[in-house]
């Protein structure tokens, strides 16, 4: 597979591996929080920025609701499908079920951000709206997750978490930046863009290196990673990128955002839903979601998984 | 020490996102001040944790409030029903303080 | 007004009114402390080294020394006309009428930063030399200050008092980089300047979309700010913007220098001040000064006044 | 606990740009030592705070120190006048130290 | 207080980079949980640090633990040997606990 | 000597001085901890990424073996030439000298990329390998240093050791982003180049600026630096520089990679060493190794230093 090694041997790619090995072999080598916060805040108000600029020089159209409402449904859908599983296969009690399966109907920004990147640097396009999908599908699944935790138990929301959903710091960070890119246009880019656009993929490389030495962390750290629970990590985002693509090609979509909207589906939260859980589950297993989401599932999608997902568009996109 | 200035010092570990409702169980307890501490990591039952400002779910801080008898035991029982929950520590003693009619 | 519009339309701008929509909703979104202190020292070291390259280039004028006696008087007596008022309308004690007085003597880098950004992208371009003003105008004003709130008491001044008057951090940095673009000149600054120059606007975005931040909630979060000083938060800086504007205007200087010798003296202190009244004056309320400077003047003066001195400077230039 | 090994602990909330301050009088009573501990927030009468760079004004440390008794007391007087204008907030406790003869 | 809720709260104040053998060595004493305290600075008969990163050689944690006196005195006695080396400062006291059995 | 004054007015230099002016005047300018921290991940990662693109383009010759064997030599040997006279000239007791001989055998990244950016702004090429080199150097002095300080003890390594030594954080983020930039090559570097390449020597400018402050601090702060142990601070770089310039002619460099394995054989560890000595040593003063290395010998290296070491080399590459 050409796409394949394209993907490992880009920079951000490596970088990641870089981190993955440093840490596997104990190195003490660490990015201060601080820093990796610093690169998370910088990643989505540039995408967020691109993406609002595009959609100022293409317009608003018919896909752009297409794509929201497949990314919604997606979201607040996958942890009903996920959590069954999690229960009788994974063996966990219904809390961790709901708070795991928030994660995997959620979205990770950096593997959405690391697809286009790899995406673009081989021509094959994402629409700039895809970045308005990215923020919808960031917290409806959150509501998934603590219907399922709290089926019996009467109280599912308050008012914290009503908050938390809504004015969730990435949320607001990514539309909001969205809606600027959308103000500003082309023309208002240019004085930031030195910033926000050339300085993006240095950015990414140095936060996949963190990220590859916080997955390997992860796993190793935790004491609740089963085999079984692993198993998961990996056949989730096969199936839910499977899922993605075939509502992305089912609502309409080109190629390279059916491929991009596999890739949200597949890929699981670690911002928006660890907050939330702890806040509104807190006697789930923190150590637990953040192994199977970061641990397993982030390092599976940046390797495997982004270049599986664009297969599986272009797959789709000649049989359907 | 003198036991009119003597004051319940109690210190709970908790998690960074929930800080804010232990404060607000302390106000309903009519305590009027708290400081919260920065930790660093730790380790117990449920494994070990760091700070972590990226997902922000396992960063924890401590707690730390100085009260009279009254308003401490009133804060430990609206406490009561978090500490399995929300997997709370808490340590409690007695301090000596200055100008005590502020506690 | 078209200034108004392309002012509120700037990126800079539209950050800053994410950052206030964001604390409004309540939002969680958050930019480490240390992340905004980085940006803050960036942006002081950018906008001193960009000053000196620009006079190593203009040479030393006339202009230079009539600029900065017009500074240094403005910030040594602004803190005494501001004062009575503080007193008396405003219902301040003597210590907190000189704590906040000193605030509105000195100047905010940030708000000079801001409008030198937005004058430069219409073509109002302000001299170079700006930058050794701002710098100067930082700390007279904490000696006024401290005069009014002491008069009885004797002893003013100690040493750790001066050492932050004369070596303030802020001052020491601006003058330290405007010297240094002064010896490097043009030629030495270019392989500095895809940091310095290309960069700088994305981060005072990203800066001025934490201060939207900070701002509205310094102002939720005190329990001291009076509706009567919130209306002196608006109308000091119409009237020492105005002040500003005629003694510019009185020494000979261009419009451009005019408009942001105006922006300077409306603008109120939030970095060098704040820690010197918090160790010369500890009884004075932090929250309130705060409140006054970060959350109401500021806001003010990036939306409303940036446009509002140069239509001064502009209305002056043409009467005078 | 043994008492010749017990000494005083201080703890004395304390602004960032002040804590040197706080340092210089325990130096003048004749303690030797010293650690900073890192706040995050916190609230009391005059508000809440929290740790904030940019203006440098509203960060706090807790300023703990372990002295003997003689020592301890020569602190607490030399602190007395910036209780009320620095809005300080002190702790005193007993602690058994080992090797006592360092503090 | 009541005696059968007392445990011993013992704050070591350790180099950062030693800090997981002083919590390796609670292990080994049977102590189950432990948290590290962020400190900004210090001075002691060494001199004064603060926190560095940069060499990350000078910045240290106050490892704070509770235990029963068993365990407590099994990692004091672990600690001993240590304690000159490696420069250490050991306090030592009692709190109240709730759920005593956890510590 | 115009390449002195070439060093001393250009901005990374004239950054370093401002900080060590501040700090001498005891002004409050401080850079937070994290983002030095930050700033040192990023040039390394940045110097290993561009010292391996190079070697992409250039190949692998026998040059780099020689360097490579050359700077394994000085690290592991230096420490025990400089130890009996810390010993009796120092009046050192065994274990400081050890500590202290291991950082003097060690290297400093920033001094050898302030050399390489010095040096190439007036065309004196440094081969990209040179950063192999740098990296192969950090880590033997460790044991050199272990080995003096604990001669008569039997235990000199633990398991905690040998991994600080083999994956120490500074020597796998050069050496693995030197693997990754021989990877990608120039064509994969380009997309990156904006943050890494165009960045860089702003970035040294802000980093030297702390580095000033951190010096001047160092040597006040301290109460074991003695005059003579200070002294030895200037002397050791100047004698140290001379024995790698003289080993890199004997193997063959040229000269623009002979004066640098003279400035890595001058330069003193203070990154990887003083952890390792923390753990290894804790018994030796931390304040005295980082006062000799950070407060002494760091400046004297880039004022006077890296001139000198390139006339050295220049003299030796014209004798020899
Ligand atoms: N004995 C202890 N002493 C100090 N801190 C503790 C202790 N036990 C638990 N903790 C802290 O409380 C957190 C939660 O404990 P646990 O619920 O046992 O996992 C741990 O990660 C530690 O930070
Ligand atoms: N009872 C208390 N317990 C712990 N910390 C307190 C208490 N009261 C006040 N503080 C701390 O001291 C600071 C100043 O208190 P105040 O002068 O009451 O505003 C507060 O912001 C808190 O951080
Ligand atoms: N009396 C004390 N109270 C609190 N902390 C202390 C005390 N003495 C020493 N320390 C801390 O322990 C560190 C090492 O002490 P020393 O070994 O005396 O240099 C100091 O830098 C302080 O942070
Ligand atoms: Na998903
Ligand atoms: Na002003
Ligand atoms: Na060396």
């Amino acid at each position: 597979m050409d796409q394949l090694s394209a993907t490992l041997l880009s920079a951000p790619v490596l970088f990641f591996l870089l981190g993955g090995l440093a840490a596997l072999a104990r190195s003490d080598l660490a990015i201060p929080e601080t820093l990796a916060k610093g690169m998370s805040l910088y990643l989505m108000a540039a995408i967020g920025l691109k993406g609002g600029v595009e959609v100022a020089k293409a317009g608003i159209g018919t896909d752009l609701i297409a794509a929201m409402a497949a990314g919604l449904l997606l979201s607040a859908c996958l942890p009903f499908l996920v959590a069954p599983i999690l229960r009788s296969f994974g063996k966990l009690d219904r809390v961790n079920s709901g708070a795991v399966a928030a994660h995997y109907g959620s979205v990770s920004v950096v593997t959405f951000v690391t697809a286009n990147q790899i995406y673009g640097g081989s021509g094959f396009i994402v629409a700039g709206f895809m970045v308005a999908v990215l923020a919808m599908m960031e917290t409806p699944a959150i509501l998934s997750g603590l219907i399922i935790a709290k089926r019996q138990s009467g109280n599912v929301f308050d008012k914290d978490l009503l908050r938390e959903v809504l004015f969730n710091g990435s949320v607001v960070l990514l539309l909001g930046s969205f809606c600027i890119g959308m103000i500003i246009g082309e023309q208002g880019f240019e004085p930031i863009s030195p910033l926000f656009k050339a300085g993006f993929t240095g950015v990414l490389c140095l936060f996949l290196l963190d990220m590859g030495l916080i997955a390997v962390r992860r796993i190793t750290q935790t004491r609740s990673l089963t085999m079984r629970l692993a198993l998961l990590g990996v056949l989730f985002p096969i199936a839910n990128g499977a899922l993605g693509v075939l509502a992305g090609t089912l609502v309409g979509l080109d190629a390279p955002s059916v491929a991009v909207l596999g890739v949200l589906a597949a890929s699981a939260s670690y911002i928006a839903v660890p907050a939330a859980m702890r806040l509104s589950l807190p006697q789930a297993d923190t150590g637990l979601y953040l192994a199977m989401s970061l641990g397993v599932t982030f390092p599976f999608n940046i390797v495997v998984g982004i270049p599986l997902y664009r297969w599986l568009a272009e797959t789709a996109g000649g049989v359907l | 020490m003198n036991p009119a200035n003597q004051r319940e010092r109690l210190e709970v570990l908790v998690d960074a996102p929930l800080a804010h409702r232990v404060a607000e169980l302390a106000e309903r307890a009519g305590i009027t001040g708290h400081t919260l501490i920065r930790t660093e990591s730790g380790r117990g039952r449920n494994g070990s944790w760091s700070e972590d400002l990226l997902s922000g779910a396992t960063a924890k801080y401590i707690f730390l409030t100085v009260a009279n008898r009254d308003r401490a035991t009133r804060f430990l029982e609206l406490l009561e029903p978090l500490l399995e929950s929300h997997g709370l520590v808490v340590l409690h003693s007695t301090v000596e303080v200055i100008r005590p009619e502020r506690f």
